[in-house]
């Protein structure tokens, strides 16, 4: 089955961004084909040098390295939240596919679920 | 796809679940302040597009007579009827 | 149909907990089944069992309880979730060397994110209530 | 001394319209001196009608009521935001003074205290 | 200087309690006094003293115990708000019919409204963390 | 008069905040997820009000790079003694 997760909210003041992460990975443990798709504020899960040592927070950044290990290959990006920001593709801290709503509206009809973090 | 939202505006739920729907077959359901969208003065909801509220959260806010004309009121049942009528569902 | 339930928000600081109550019973009265609610991030609280309900509302806790029996359905707290947000089962206070008090309400039980995935898997409509 | 409320969100959902008028008749009963805005979603607390009975909660607007027999007279509401939402001022359940941005800025300098829920 | 710090934010589903504790921090390090914190709204869940930290972060319980100790700081939390949101001392758990279990972390004390009140006159400066 | 913001827009508190502020007299300090509006693609702060942020909340976040150019970084210690200079403060 094809799980859908939207992350959408950035790193560090509430637990959305881990406790959605959490969602996904377990879901791939479970054996499901998972697909993540970063938007709005939830692209800044994907920076570089975090130093969530300055909150004592769980660095959710490192949790993106185990997508790997997870076998969690679709990985997406909103390109329009990136412009937003002002934040390149190729700044990221992992590999993501860059993404248009059209892309992702078509997609997310081949889900069986979408979870929104 | 039936899109819920929970959240008063401004709030990037809002925009997020626009870039998204498709006024032809998806429907949006707004409970909880995300009722507040429903007013008459809020009007960026796509033309075409089926928006339901919730009554006992429209009449615990009071606000049944500041509705947009074109937003349908459901209770709990009407609710459920939409889950059942859309196999996917997005709760934003 | 079959139906679970995703519960994230806060039971005070949200209106997630209640607004699931009122489609939980209206599914119920439809004749759907409902096989689980899980409840993850902040919606974990509902299952603490220390808490107590104002004179002058209703017990949210005790009508998800009647639900649960009503509806022969699993009330579940994710367990990281719950660890993190100080809500354990004794057991659990035990083997983190605390005291063994019984904080899970009556009728709750915790478990892994799998079995959140399972519901998924189990059912026709999952619908999550968001914070 | 002057302590100033700034009552921004709409009831019900979340504890703050509670909250923040509890904190404001607690002040009055203490014997401060205590002025009300509301503005945002806040001025959605001041319709009639309300019936909280539908979410099981505590009824805001009752405890609006209260307001008299704690001396709290200055309560303000802030124009735009009812003109935004389409709410007349005379549609409100309580009396209040319409104020525009500016008026409010200039009342808060005097206050010892802004609280803001 | 003189301050006092209103704490409205839930623990874990915000940063208000972090921020003010860093905040605290440096305060008692510019030699200012902190008089008072007063946990409000979901704030008061800081004070819940069963909860548990897991392995990988830091106690912010115990970082804002330190803090009070140091600074003789009064932890007070919302007597009304702790309630509804399930926080109860021992005496207050039997004042309403329950086991009596002190849930309360030590260092903490329940009061109500009118000590925020207290603190606001007191100060030089009352600032508030957010949820 | 000192303001905090800890929320990302799009929000009500920033608009509610900007319509109270006097660019003249008034500070703000972005803090937690109030810091996002620090960023150079986030343009709506009035010419000449002082903007602070606060250095552990950009660090954990990473976002140094993207900064507007006339946003100043302080520590817990500048955030002290900001209050310190400001009377009032509204935390939004």
């Amino acid at each position: 089955m094809h799980f859908a997760f939207l992350l959408r909210h950035p790193p560090y003041s509430k637990q959305h961004a881990r406790e959605g992460l959490e969602a996904a990975l377990a879901a791939a443990a479970f054996g499901q084909e998972v697909s993540l798709y970063f938007m709005g504020d939830g692209v800044l899960q994907l920076l570089p040098d975090q130093k969530a040592t300055q909150l004592a927070a769980k660095d959710t950044s490192r949790m993106l390295q185990a997508l790997d290990m997870y076998d969690i290959e679709n990985v997406y990006v909103d390109r329009t939240s990136l412009q937003a920001r002002g934040i390149a593709e190729d700044a990221l801290a992992i590999k993501c596919t860059a993404v248009d709503s059209r892309q992702i509206r078509q997609q997310l009809a081949t889900a069986q679920q979408v979870f929104c973090f | 796809m039936l899109h819920i939202i929970n959240k008063a505006t401004p709030d990037a739920s809002l925009e997020q679940c626009l870039a998204l729907i498709d006024p032809q077959q998806d429907a949006v359901l707004l409970v909880a302040d995300g009722v507040l969208s429903a007013l008459a003065s809020y009007a960026y909801w796509p033309r075409g597009l089926a928006v339901f509220v919730l009554s006992r959260d429209i009449e615990a806010r009071a606000i049944n007579a500041y509705l947009a004309p074109h937003i349908q009121i459901i209770d709990d049942a009407g609710f459920v009827a939409l889950t059942e009528q859309h196999t996917q569902s997005i709760s934003w | 149909m079959k139906y679970a339930l995703l519960v994230n928000g806060a039971p005070l600081d949200s209106q997630a907990a209640r607004s699931a109550l009122y489609f939980s019973q209206a599914l119920l009265a439809r004749e759907h089944q409902l096989l689980r609610v899980f409840f993850y991030g902040a919606g974990v609280q509902l299952g603490n069992g220390l808490q107590i309900s104002a004179q002058d509302e209703n017990s949210l806790l005790g009508e998800w309880q009647a639900l649960a029996l009503a509806g022969n359905t699993e009330l579940v707290l994710c367990i990281a979730a719950a660890q993190r947000r100080g809500i354990l089962s004794a057991t659990e206070a035990q083997r983190h060397g605390k005291p063994p008090v019984e904080m899970l309400a009556t009728g709750f039980t915790l478990a892994g994110l799998g079995t959140l995935v399972d519901a998924a898997l189990d059912v026709d409509r999952l619908i999550t209530f968001q914070g």
